[in-house]
């Protein structure tokens, strides 16, 4: 681990992206003690501010402080990514031990229903939940979890498809070793480092998948802070400021090139056949 | 071959069929009455009650994914009661604006996307490899509702280099691809950040293979080597990535269709749920299910074209 | 005309050739001015912007506003709505029309108006077949209760007609003749058709038909060269729906458009800085959106606590923040210039922390209470909603925001779709309205609990005003009736009023629109400058 | 001119890496005569790899040359432009891979692959398959013309190393570098290549240099050898000079611990004990005494010289110097 770190520095991109990420953690677990302003609070009267020392990213349409909105809004960020991406990697690794290990047929079920899955638009998928749940917070991370297991479960079934026929394991499955011991004495070990970046990668992707459904009226409840709803609140304010698509767009940013470059990094000093089991 | 394609095709079907059945048991948890939305605020009681009865909806369930299925095979689609017209004129309506939308989105991040990431894999760590790295992953994040606001603002407001909003007069193909332009940027400007980014990663693998140093080792010149021994390889990964990207893109075109006011399969899903037009989104589903499995077997056959290995295997 | 729209108007540059002339660079695009009525090809278009897509050609199936622009365009009336800032009505196919006794109107058709489709001259008979159809049980119109209390039409001679009521139906005035039960059909060419019509039409006798439909791109009309009115100002009309308003005025202000709805946001900075050789115009709107409160909800029973909420809600903050000052607050549900129109609202639109306190601490409710508010996931209903939010906390009302998609959001109250309908408590709403004072109260009565009456509001003395209202032809009668049943409303705790918004529409130089005083167009209308 | 086609000439690499500079070669002096073959010998990790890539200009982006010359044919390849090595390459110096398995493209036909090294060739396509078939046929391919439209998963590993070989020497070069090329192979394909490699020479009449760490192919195939011991060359002469008098203890080591010079049934293999040293901090003195059983006190501290053994047969141990 400190080995990697150190490796890390040397990479200047993944250096830049452990700035940035660590950045990002930072605020969010700090938010409530930078954020100058509540980031719920109205101001009717200072709303559709520019930029000012008094408000470093200027105000909404309600007067709420955007600085103070970004940073809230990368704890919710960090939170639905984390929250959605171990349930996802969870269910992941199990159906795709499953698939991988289990008897044939079961195996193509599993890989029949990912398929499914995956040929199902996003967003028509999303739209449902949402029309049967209504748009929240656990309303995205189920929309999240769903369409990011099949990603997931394959590369589990792959990493276990491959060990699977390694001789040391076919001679410990001949010596009577339980399927349990195999799966987690030699499969999670070797599919832990790949997933971890997989997931780090996956996190931009998450937080962009929030800010689509919070454009269609499908994100966080309100007046939750989250980047897609600044974002959102944004674009219909564009014609009068673009301050709020700004103050939106550049954690997003941020954090997908923290998060890509680390990923990228890691991968590259960890495994750089990963990519190919994808 | 043949057996693989016979395969291909059954799973499609498959996963077609799974699909819509999984639609079904949604649509019918969710709430709203589509009878009652489709009439609006002055249906009467009566007026609903026959709606449901035209829509198929007192039946049960499982009836009505078997209906749904004879239907088709009989090449029926249904009909959309708003309108009076068969779901397929309405499908195949808007899909060539999608098609068109998705292919020029998706080809021409291929064609800036693939060149970028050789460029940025063959300069590794150069200045212009830091720089494009940085550029293609802010693209990625951008979301396809801001870029697309953003260029309508920048070229068809300010600059107007562009039209603002549908597809173009009909038959003039020179004005469709006009409105095509800005669109297809909007989501293919993050596409062009993820292939470039996908290429150049794979490409660097690929290029520290045994057989790109036998090839320089030859003295083949870099040219060769790159465009001819090491691309080929390096794209493999980027073709079924494009494939799957289908349904991603398709997601994508709900927002673009939406901002630039454009015809489209996207708009129709969208559309379709809004209102509980359940014809027209088990139709539009369909067939972008259909859509998807095509292109991820197009995509599984290009890579067989490519590699002789998978070709083998098939 | 200004100088320079000649001048743009006679370049007879199509957007396409524009664009070719100027290459891929678009050096000279950028210097170009706004887009005029296009003559592109030689052809006098006009560009206008509907909210969506058509969806039925036929009256007795329309769908309300957006195809009504439509509709009207193509078919002929007695009598149509008159452009301008106050509501009033012009003859159209009627040579004279009049209120002839209370429950009859008797009409003559002007000569000579002619179907197209070879469907003949328009009689008396056609008058008839197009009312009737639509309150005959068999057609299953959705918009039979336009008509009211509608008998029947006898055909007195062959331009001659009596519309015949059961009741006095002062209404027909406003909301049916000139509106969408208004359109007369051809019934030669209906009942050939079959009795219905979808979204082609056989016949039509307007300034306009319908030349094409290309779903979700647009609806072209074209002149018609039979109209009985002479001729078309337009070649041909292309509505385009664009649902998304930002994209509209971008659309305009591109050249895209030469008419367009443009956000209430925009207005200050379109007032400041107006795109050239164009002009923006404010009209109030019809709309009426509220905050309802279930009154059967186990929690807001409690007169009380609905008293503390309608205090608790600031609607000028709600005038700032969601609707960017453009739009006034309202004092009930029919709008300024409607009969029974409210001059002020019982509850100031201003909040009254104090009144709000004491009527929670008359509910027992001191301590804090938490209730949920349902919203359609609209920008503005969400800044609205977090503006409550905001509010209700600081008299100690935690408001929970529940957002709803637009499917999920119209199912909220109806009784016959399960039992959420128990469950919500305080709801922002916002209704569509035509020009007619009973066309707001009527969803508010008791027989419509589970319907459209969310709130599930009940009172009898309501009801029967609402029935004596709408056959009341005496309008300072009518009017005081509509006064007192706000009022009942308001004084129920059960709704709070916010506003009736406002249109503020754009349109270039090169066009002369004409609008209903709520500003919605009138394309048969529209002229070139 | 020479009689050498490559003269090394105190040779030293260097690798920068993350622990510091890690030398991986150094005063490495070696001769190629014409027409011979030469093997160069050593654990893995000795530096043989490193040698290769220089010769062949393509070492790692990490790689400098702090001294030496590396004469082809009367030029110092390190002082060519990329330009020139390029030509050199494919042309004049060729070169075998150890991994037969990954050392051809795979997505492309092996007609292909040995058209397209003849780019420089002003030869009309047909002129060029038929030089391919040629060479095929000469590596013992049947059926060239057709196995021409095949891809390399269609051969097998042995049939694989001949079209490498075939590729190699299809411009007949006048050095031949083969990286292990057996290495890979099972023993019986490992006699078929090594006659092949030999028979080839005699014809084109080039030069090889042959890395190894196999002595008995070693021995059967060249006329001089080299041993590299951690990036030094520790004794060089000819094949017979070394095997049947190996000066170096290394050497020694080495031929007890071939398994084919083993003529007792022993339960274990005889192994060299201890570790190659950390060529990033460099002891002082010489590079073996760690795990040399005849260590003396001068090998801590002085380096040893190279010196003459016997005719063309030099070796760096204090042992063996006068004094």
């Amino acid at each position: 681990m400190l080995q990697a770190i150190k490796r890390i520095c040397g990479d200047p991109l993944g250096l830049v992206g452990l700035f940035l990420v660590a950045l990002m953690v930072l605020s969010a677990v700090l938010a409530s003690v930078i954020a100058p302003y509540d980031p719920i609070a109205l101001n009717i009267i200072d709303r559709l501010q520019g930029p000012s020392f008094k408000h470093l990213l200027g105000t909404d349409q309600l007067g709420r402080d955007l600085f103070s909105r970004v940073l809230f809004g990368g704890q919710v960020a960090l939170k639905i990514a984390l929250i959605s991406i171990s349930i996802a990697l969870c269910i992941g690794v199990v159906l795709g031990m499953i698939a991988g290990f289990g008897p044939r047929w079961l195996d193509n079920i599993i890989m029949l229903l990912f398929d499914t899955i995956r040929s199902f638009p996003t967003v028509m998928f999303a739209l449902a939940t949402v029309a049967l749940v209504g748009p929240s917070l656990s309303t995205v991370v189920v929309i999240i979890v769903i369409t990011s297991i099949p990603t997931y479960g394959r590369v589990v079934r792959t990493q276990t498809l491959s060990i699977k026929s390694n001789e040391y394991i076919q001679a410990e499955l001949a010596m009577g070793a339980s399927t349990f011991r195999i799966l987690s004495m030699h499969l999670l070990p070797n599919v832990v480092g790949p997933l971890f970046i997989l997931a780090s990668m996956d996190i931009p992707t998450v937080i962009a998948l929030e800010a689509g459904l919070s454009f269609l009226g499908m994100g966080v409840k309100p007046p939750t802070p989250s980047w897609g709803s600044i974002l959102n609140d944004g674009y219909n304010l564009i014609r009068n400021t673009p301050w709020p698509i700004i103050a939106g767009s550049i954690p997003l940013v941020l954090v997908t090139l923290g998060f890509t470059f680390l990923g990228e990094s890691l991968r590259d000093l960890i495994d750089p056949k990963l990519r190919k089991s994808l | 071959m043949l057996i693989y394609c016979i395969k291909r095709i059954g799973l499609g079907i498959l996963i077609v069929m799974l699909a819509v059945t999984l639609l079904f048991f949604m649509i019918h948890l969710v709430p709203g009455d589509p009878a009652r939305i489709l009439l609006g605020p002055r249906a009467t009681p009566e007026l609903i009650a026959s709606m449901s009865q035209q829509l198929g909806l007192d039946k049960p369930l499982p009836i009505q994914i078997l209906m749904f299925f004879a239907n088709l095979f009989r090449g029926d689609m249904g009909m959309d009661v708003i309108t009076n017209r068969p779901v397929a004129d309405i499908v195949f309506g808007q899909l060539p604006y999608t098609l068109s939308l998705i292919l020029t989105a998706i080809i021409g991040a291929a064609l800036i996307g693939i060149p970028l990431g050789c460029y940025s894999a063959i300069n590794r760590n150069s200045l212009a490899d830091r720089v494009t790295g940085i550029l293609s992953v802010a693209c990625i994040t951008a979301p396809a509702f801001v870029v697309a606001l953003y260029s309508l603002l920048i070229f068809a407001v300010y600059l107007k280099w562009f039209p603002a909003v549908g597809a173009g007069e009909k038959g003039d193909f020179g004005d469709q691809v006009a409105h095509l332009v800005l669109p297809a940027f909007a989501i293919g400007l993050s596409w062009v950040g993820y292939l470039s980014r996908l290429v150049r990663a794979s490409m660097l693998e690929v290029m520290g293979e045994n057989h790109i140093r036998t090839a320089r080792a030859y003295g083949l010149p870099e040219r060769l080597v790159v465009f001819r021994y090491a691309l080929k390889l390096a794209v493999l990964p980027t073709v079924t990535v494009i494939g799957v990207g289908m349904g991603f893109l398709l997601s994508a075109a709900v927002f673009t269709e939406i901002v630039f006011a454009r015809p489209g399969l996207g708009k129709l899903i969208f559309d379709s749920i809004s209102t509980r037009n359940y014809p027209v989104v088990m139709g539009s589903v369909l067939v972008s299910t259909i859509l998807f499995v095509i292109s991820t077997t197009i995509s599984d056959l290009i890579n067989a074209w490519l590699d002789p290995r998978i070709r083998a295997s098939l | 005309m200004k100088k320079t729209d000649q001048k743009n108007a006679t370049l007879e540059l199509s957007r396409r050739r524009f664009i070719q002339a100027s290459g891929a660079l678009g050096v000279a695009a950028a210097t170009g001015g706004m887009s005029q009525v296009v003559f592109a090809d030689g052809k006098k278009i006009l560009k206008v912007r509907a909210y969506g897509d058509l969806r039925s050609l036929d009256p007795a199936f329309s769908q309300g506003v957006i195809d009504e622009e439509i509709q009207s365009s193509i078919y002929s009336k007695l009598i149509q709505y008159k452009p301008g800032r106050e509501w009033g009505y012009q003859l159209d196919a009627a040579e004279s029309i009049e209120q002839a006794t209370p429950t009859t109107i008797k009409f003559k058709l002007k000569e000579g108006i002619m179907f197209t489709g070879g469907h003949g001259e328009m009689t008396a008979e056609d008058v008839k077949y197009s009312f009737e159809r639509i309150i005959a049980e068999a057609t299953e119109s959705t918009n039979k209760p336009d008509w009211g209390t509608l008998k029947e039409v006898t055909v007195d001679s062959k331009y001659e007609g009596t519309i015949v009521f059961d009741e006095a139906y002062p209404p027909a005035w406003n909301i049916a003749l000139p509106y969408i039960v208004g359109n007369i059909v051809s019934k030669s060419a209906w009942e050939k058709a079959g009795g219905k019509v979808d979204t082609t039409t056989p016949s039509v006798s307007g300034p306009y038909m319908h030349k094409a439909w290309e779903p979700k791109q647009r609806t072209v009309l074209a002149r018609n060269p039979d109209w009985h009115g002479g001729s078309a100002e337009f070649d041909e009309i292309h509505i385009l729906p664009i649902d998304d308003e930002s994209t509209a005025q971008i659309a305009f202000e591109a050249g895209d458009l030469d008419y367009t709805r443009v956000p209430l946001g925009s207005v200050s900075n379109l007032k400041a800085s107006p795109p050239e050789n164009s002009t923006l115009e404010e009209y109030p709107s019809l709309f009426y959106v509220w905050v309802g409160m279930n009154v059967e909800n186990e929690q807001l029973s409690n007169e009380n606590l609905r008293k503390a909420i309608q205090h608790a809600i600031d609607v000028p903050s709600i005038m700032q923040a969601s609707y960017f000052g453009a739009a006034q607050p309202s004092t009930g549900i029919i709008a300024p210039g409607l009969v029974g129109h409210r001059e002020k609202s019982l509850v100031a639109p201003e909040m009254n922390i104090a009144k709000a306190k004491e009527y929670l601490a008359a509910a027992g409710m001191e301590g804090g209470v938490t209730v949920t508010l349902d919203v359609l996931n609209k920008a503005a209903n969400v800044t609205t909603a977090q503006v409550i939010q905001a509010t209700c906390a600081q008299v100690g009302i935690n408001v929970e925001v529940n957002l709803h998609e637009s499917g999920a959001f119209w199912s909220l109250g109806d009784s016959s779709a399960g039992e959420r309908y128990k469950d919500i408590q305080l709801i922002l709403n916002r209704f569509s309205m035509a020009p007619d004072p009973s066309y707001a109260t009527a969803w508010f009565v008791t027989e419509q609990k589970g319907i459209w009456n969310w709130e599930r509001y009940s009172d009898a003395e309501f009801d029967k005003l609402e029935a004596a209202a709408k056959a009341e032809s005496d309008n300072t009668k009518r009017a005081a009736m509509y006064e007192k049943m706000q009022d009942l409303m308001e004084e129920s705790g059960a709704y709070r009023f916010i506003t009736h918004e406002a249109t503020p529409v754009i349109y270039n130089n090169g066009v002369k629109p004409a609008f209903r005083p709520d500003g919605l167009p009138l394309f048969r209308y529209f002229a070139s400058a | 001119m020479s009689k050498n086609v490559l003269t090394i000439r105190n040779l030293s690499v260097n690798y920068q890496t993350d622990q510091g500079t890690l030398q991986a070669m150094r005063n490495v002096n070696i001769d190629v005569p014409k027409g011979s073959i030469v093997g160069v010998v050593g654990e893995s990790g000795c530096g043989k790899s490193t040698l290769i890539s220089t010769i062949i200009r393509l070492l790692a982006t990490n790689a400098d040359i702090p001294n030496g010359e590396v004469d082809f044919e009367g030029r110092d390849i390190l002082t060519l432009s990329e330009d020139e090595m390029r030509k050199l390459r494919g042309d004049r110096l060729s070169i075998v891979f150890q991994d037969p398995m990954s050392s051809l493209n795979p997505v492309l036909t092996i007609g292909k692959q040995m058209t397209d090294i003849q780019y420089r060739d002003k030869k009309t396509m047909a002129q060029k398959r038929q030089r391919s078939i040629n060479m095929l046929e000469s590596v013992g391919i049947p059926d060239p013309a057709s196995r021409l439209n095949q891809y390399p998963h269609e051969f097998s590993g042995g049939m694989r190393q001949r079209i490498a070989i075939a590729m190699a020497l299809q411009a007949e070069p006048s050095l031949l570098i083969a990286d292990e090329p057996t290495t890979a192979l099972d023993a019986t394909l490992e006699v078929q290549i090594i006659h092949l490699l030999k028979q080839l020479q005699s014809t084109i009449g080039c030069s090889v240099l042959f890395i190894s760490h196999h002595l008995g192919v070693i021995a059967e195939l060249c006329d001089y050898v080299v041993v590299i011991y951690a990036g030094e060359v520790v004794e060089e002469g000819t094949v017979s000079d070394v095997f049947k008098r190996p000066q170096h203890p290394y050497t020694e080591k080495l031929l007890e611990c071939d398994p084919a010079n083993i003529a007792q049934k022993t339960r274990e293999l005889p192994t060299i004990p201890g570790n190659v040293p950390d060529l990033v901090s460099l002891p002082s003195g010489c590079i073996f005494k760690d795990r040399c059983h005849t260590k003396i006190d001068r090998c801590d501290n002085e380096r040893p010289q190279r010196i003459d053994a016997a005719d063309k047969h030099y070796v760096s141990c204090h042992l063996r110097s006068p004094q």
